[in-house]
């Protein structure tokens, strides 16, 4: 069985299923019961600044801690507590907030288990809203994780629909490993199919979510939406175009890049991020790497331009990928 | 009290400024007419105008998330914060910024800013600067009582103290951060104390009463304009509507609120006070009140006619080229 | 005081193999027989000792950059951590981590640390576990003078004060981070005046004095374990060596040097102590000096026949692997 | 007229000039004078950890500061002089201490203009050493500058030999943009001839160290010497390496790169860091997209692994890259 949730409804849902499955896991945050402890008069919770907690607090109160803004010391001791036996979801309101709690991701988190030679395990997730699109402007409105990814040590995933959000949250919350779990704001208010009950989407593992072969589309995130579109779009210009959503950042699943690059010859990889030390580079490297004798065309990168995120709001609106600048990324391939 | 009337009514004007402007926004972004996370300023109004009442052009602010009450009480022009704030290419920082951004560095406001706690260590550095280039000036950070729970609090004020720099540090202890109560935080009661950790001076002001915000500056001002060093200044207030517009206030009794908003007005205390001791005549504020209102009427009306950005400013201003300068 | 005769020479061996320890490896790098950056923690051996002397196997330690010494005090072998510092594949951490990230977590030694302040919030994580897993253990971070200007230390103890978390935080206040004198930096004159700012119990020792350290840990624990939240220890202490081996010391004057190593050295202390006291005899003391001596001696050749580890073991515990579990 | 000297020795007189030209520059971070301002029998200052600032607190007492151990502080109060009026140095020890400042160069220097619309300079440079080499281990031997090199408003740039090093960070200094100066720890110790007097060396402009037209290695900071090694033994095997020296990670000097594949339609990139998010794989993604026609093999990156940096001297010997593996890679272009 299952029903239309949001994206944000469906991480609700994981956080449920992850907290009663497991006694250890805790969630940790700004506001994440948001007043949901405090007695009075008609006062209720608020689950976060963007509701995507609520009633966890009143199922779990003793497992839910509303943290000072203290981001260094939120992270720090999630990884601290995931040394030593609990299983913490941390959320980090925005990734852009990275700037102040990177170390203990960067030199504790990624790499601990490698200095102390595989003798710690830290099962931490940090939930992490990610993106512009919501006038948030430049520093609510970045798409970091190519930080996350860029780390060894640290995993890092994204979904782009509300089913997939569902599984990849439980699957990083039972892995043993740092991940980094993104909710891109394009994505985050969308409904779609949920199916019930307790499920995990594999980490490392992208999802082909529409078949053709004369291109490649790869997407991620708020992303996949856009590169659906482009391809209806070309399809009917007849050029038919599979879509690749790599679902997880880090691993990245190379075979399946180099797969649907074998069949089409062509690629472009479409990420909202920034250009520079990107996840659409590393793909692209891939591609003329390993995939150098299947490539037909350049491979074009659609990403936003090497500039922050503008606050104006047709700013922002061209600032982002859309299917336009996939389609003309295509037919400039020549 | 040094205050001439003048000063008293461009006081007065500031706050209710700020007042009106704040409810002109939330009316705004209610009606879908203005978009981006707009945190609003209202009942903290005695904070930001009773600080800046004593700074001058030489003097810097770095500010907050909930940064309109410091730029209109540090002297930004009204119109280029509401054109800012519609995104339009007339705004103060070209429509770029935003309401988390909003700045107008030729009148020493350096900025909003959108990571709680980062105003702190800019503050910092400008009042580094003043000292180096012995400017006379102070720089003036406000923050949150949530940002005081921040490692860039602790980093700076540590900083300012060992340099003995011209800084002024306002703790803005609305009694909440976002949704979370100040006491499930903050295990002090009073923020001040935190001023102990660096052997620095602190002063604590009723932050709804313009006055005593006026005076508790002055002392701390004269303190670090003579060279003796930083101050930790924190004036006990609240907002009076929700952490951003559209936050549904669940997690504050309305009786509290109640409380606060109808006894507690830094307005209302501000008339009450300049009436009582006969400062200024009743009319002059209510004058007041009407100049305000056209004057933000006619900044949105300015704002909506105003044009948007063009495209090719998304990519400009990332970079100063050679020359440029600021 | 409550020590046996058996812990006394417990505490004893620990000093001294900390001593031995250390200066073998400054001997060593000064070889060039060993490499990297090594911070020794020769001076301080009664704060280590001294706090660990109170802990047990259910109880967790986060250290510094200078970490052999809380090491040794938590009962890690010597043979494993000298294999380490070695970097063969028999050491502690498989020669991966080094001298700044030495660790064993089976025996509740949660890592040195190479990034100041790092190990704060790491212990209060520990806490948090120890909190809510009702495991009746505490958590100590030890961390210095240095590191009490991190934003992470603020952050973290506010944190555990806010909580109630069983964790004892230690300042080892040797004066100088690196080759910066704390007055420098630090505007107070006992970093143990920071708790205030957390509502937070503090104590001060004389951490060149084991029974003093010893005493005041108890103290603090017992308020710890008892539900009454954290405590922050300032102890007293001095680095008798450089910063890190190779640093030619110009920065502090051979007389202040000279008169910690002569009239302050833990050990001596201690020796004196209990044998005024007629607690142990004096022959006990001299067979264990010879046991750690023999023991490191062994030590280092076990690790110089040890092999490095295989080429294969760069790219491996990068990450956990399903079921591999820690 | 010029000396031998080594690139830290080169950095030393880069920072004398540019304080004595100019009265707005400051120096900050943790013992850069060490100890310098004490008073007392014999004391001396230790010029920063590796001695780079040696004899700038004596010539300009006022103007170095010795600052906590605060990075975020640091960072953020040298943005806040620098938005000001000064024009600050900070030295960053080692570039994995950015866990602890990242917000001030993200979210405040990087950004700072834009969002004021143009109304703010931030001349701030941060110095700071990168790489392994020195058995210091996972949490300082990281090479981050594809960290900084991602953020739009950021310059980031890294020298290869002192020369450079003296001539880029007084353009570095002198630049009104925030920019990153990375100090590899593979070349931090070579010497090399140094120029006297007061130059700069432009930012955004790659050097081109060896002409050759067979293949194009690209390196930049410590990987330049292992470029030139393994073009010289490629020599000696009738394959003549063209050898670029990037010198600047953001802007990146594309032309530069475009033209040396244009010449032997064939690229080997080589960088000291992780590979993910790289600037190799930016590098190698420029080439499949503007370069395409050109390209006659696929692109190879020689990095380190995914994976922190080992402590143990064979593992981190056998971490780093060598000329060895730079040759194997050329030779796997086929
Ligand atoms: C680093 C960072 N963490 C979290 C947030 C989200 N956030 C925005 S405002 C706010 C509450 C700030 O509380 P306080 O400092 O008391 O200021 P107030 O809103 O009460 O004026 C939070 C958590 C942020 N913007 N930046
Ligand atoms: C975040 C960070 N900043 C700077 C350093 C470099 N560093 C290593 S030890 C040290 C001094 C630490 O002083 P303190 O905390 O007093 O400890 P002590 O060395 O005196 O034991 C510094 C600055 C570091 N390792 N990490
Ligand atoms: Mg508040
Ligand atoms: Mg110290």
């Amino acid at each position: 069985m299952s029903r239309k949730l949001s994206l944000g409804l469906a991480v609700n849902e994981a956080l449920h299923i992850a907290m009663e499955t497991d006694p250890d896991v805790i969630l940790m945050g700004e506001d994440v019961a948001g007043g949901g402890l405090r007695e009075g008069d008609g006062i209720d919770e608020m689950g976060g600044v963007l509701g995507t907690t609520r009633g966890l607090v009143k199922s779990f109160p003793d497992r839910v801690l509303d943290t000072p803004i203290s981001e260094m010391g939120i992270v720090g001791t999630a990884v601290g507590a995931a040394m030593t036996g609990m299983r913490p979801v941390v959320e980090l309101m925005f990734i852009d907030f990275l700037g102040t709690c990177l170390d203990p991701l960067l030199n504790q988190a990624a790499k601990l288990r490698y200095m102390l030679g595989g003798k710690a395990r830290i099962p931490l997730t940090v939930r992490t809203v990610t993106g512009a699109g919501m006038q948030a402007a430049a520093q609510h409105s970045q798409s970091l994780y190519w930080m996350t990814a860029g780390i060894p040590g640290l995993k890092t995933v994204i979904p782009s629909n509300p089913a997939d959000a569902k599984g990849l949250l439980l699957a990083a919350i039972r892995d043993d490993n740092p991940v980094i779990f993104c909710e891109a704001k394009l994505v985050l208010g969308a409904t779609g199919e949920v199916p019930e009950g307790d499920y995990e989407v594999p980490i490392g593992k992208a999802n082909l979510v529409r078949e053709g072969s004369d291109v490649s589309l790869i997407g991620f995130g708020g992303t996949v939406p856009i590169c659906l579109k482009a391809a209806k779009q070309l399809a009917d210009e007849g050029i038919d175009a599979d879509v690749l959503d790599l679902r997880s950042l880090s691993p990245l699943d190379e075979e399946a890049i180099l797969t649907t690059l074998a069949k089409t010859g062509r690629v472009v990889i479409v990420d909202e991020s920034t250009p520079r030390s990107s996840v659409a580079s590393d793909v692209a490297a891939l591609c003329v790497d390993q995939g150098f004798d299947s490539l037909q065309t350049p491979v074009r990168r659609v990403t936003a331009p090497h500039s922050p995120v503008p606050f104006s709001r047709p700013l922002e609106q061209a600032y982002l990928p859309t299917a336009a600048r996939v389609i003309e990324a295509v037919r400039s391939q020549g | 009290m040094d205050l001439t009337r003048e000063q008293l009514l461009e006081a007065y004007r500031k706050m209710r400024m700020i007042r009106a402007f704040e409810e002109k926004l939330g009316d705004l972004v209610t009606a879908g007419k203005m978009g981006g996370f707009m945190h609003l300023y209202a009942g903290e109004e005695a904070v930001a105008v009773g600080v800046c009442t004593h700074l001058g052009q030489v003097d810097t602010v770095a500010s907050t998330h909930r940064g309109h009450g410091h730029c209109i009480a540090k002297g930004v022009d009204v119109s280029a914060m509401m054109a800012e704030l519609f995104g339009r290419a007339t705004g103060c920082s070209k429509g770029k910024g935003g309401s988390m951004h909003i700045a107008d560095v030729d009148k020493g406001m350096l900025g909003a800013n959108g990571i709680v706690g980062a105003g702190i260590p800019l503050a910092t550095g400008a009042a580094l600067t003043a000292k180096l280039k012995k400017t006379g000036g102070v720089s003036v950070a406000f923050f949150g009582d949530g940002a005081s729970n921040q490692g860039a609090f602790h980093e700076s004020l540590n900083m300012a103290a060992n340099w003995k720099l011209p800084a002024l540090y306002v703790v803005e202890n609305n009694g909440f951060g976002e949704f979370t109560p100040t006491e499930f935080v903050v295990p002090v009661k009073d923020i001040a104390v935190r001023a102990t950790s660096y052997a620095m001076k602190s002063l604590i002001a009723d932050g709804m009463d313009f006055f005593d915000v006026y005076e508790k500056t002055g002392e701390a001002l004269e303190h670090c304009r003579s060279g003796q060093g930083p101050v930790l200044l924190e004036c006990k207030t609240y907002r009076f509507a929700g952490h951003f517009v559209g936050d549904p206030l669940v997690y504050r009794s309305k009786e509290e609120a109640e409380d606060w908003i109808q006894n507690r007005d830094p307005l209302d205390n501000f008339e009450e006070h300049v009436l009582e001791a006969s400062l200024v005549d009743v009319d002059d504020l209510r004058r007041i009140d009407l100049e305000v209102q056209e004057e933000l009427t006619a900044a949105v009306e300015a704002a909506e006619a105003a044009p948007f950005p063009g495209l090719e400013e998304i990519t400009t201003d990332v970079y100063c080229t050679a020359g440029e300068g600021a």
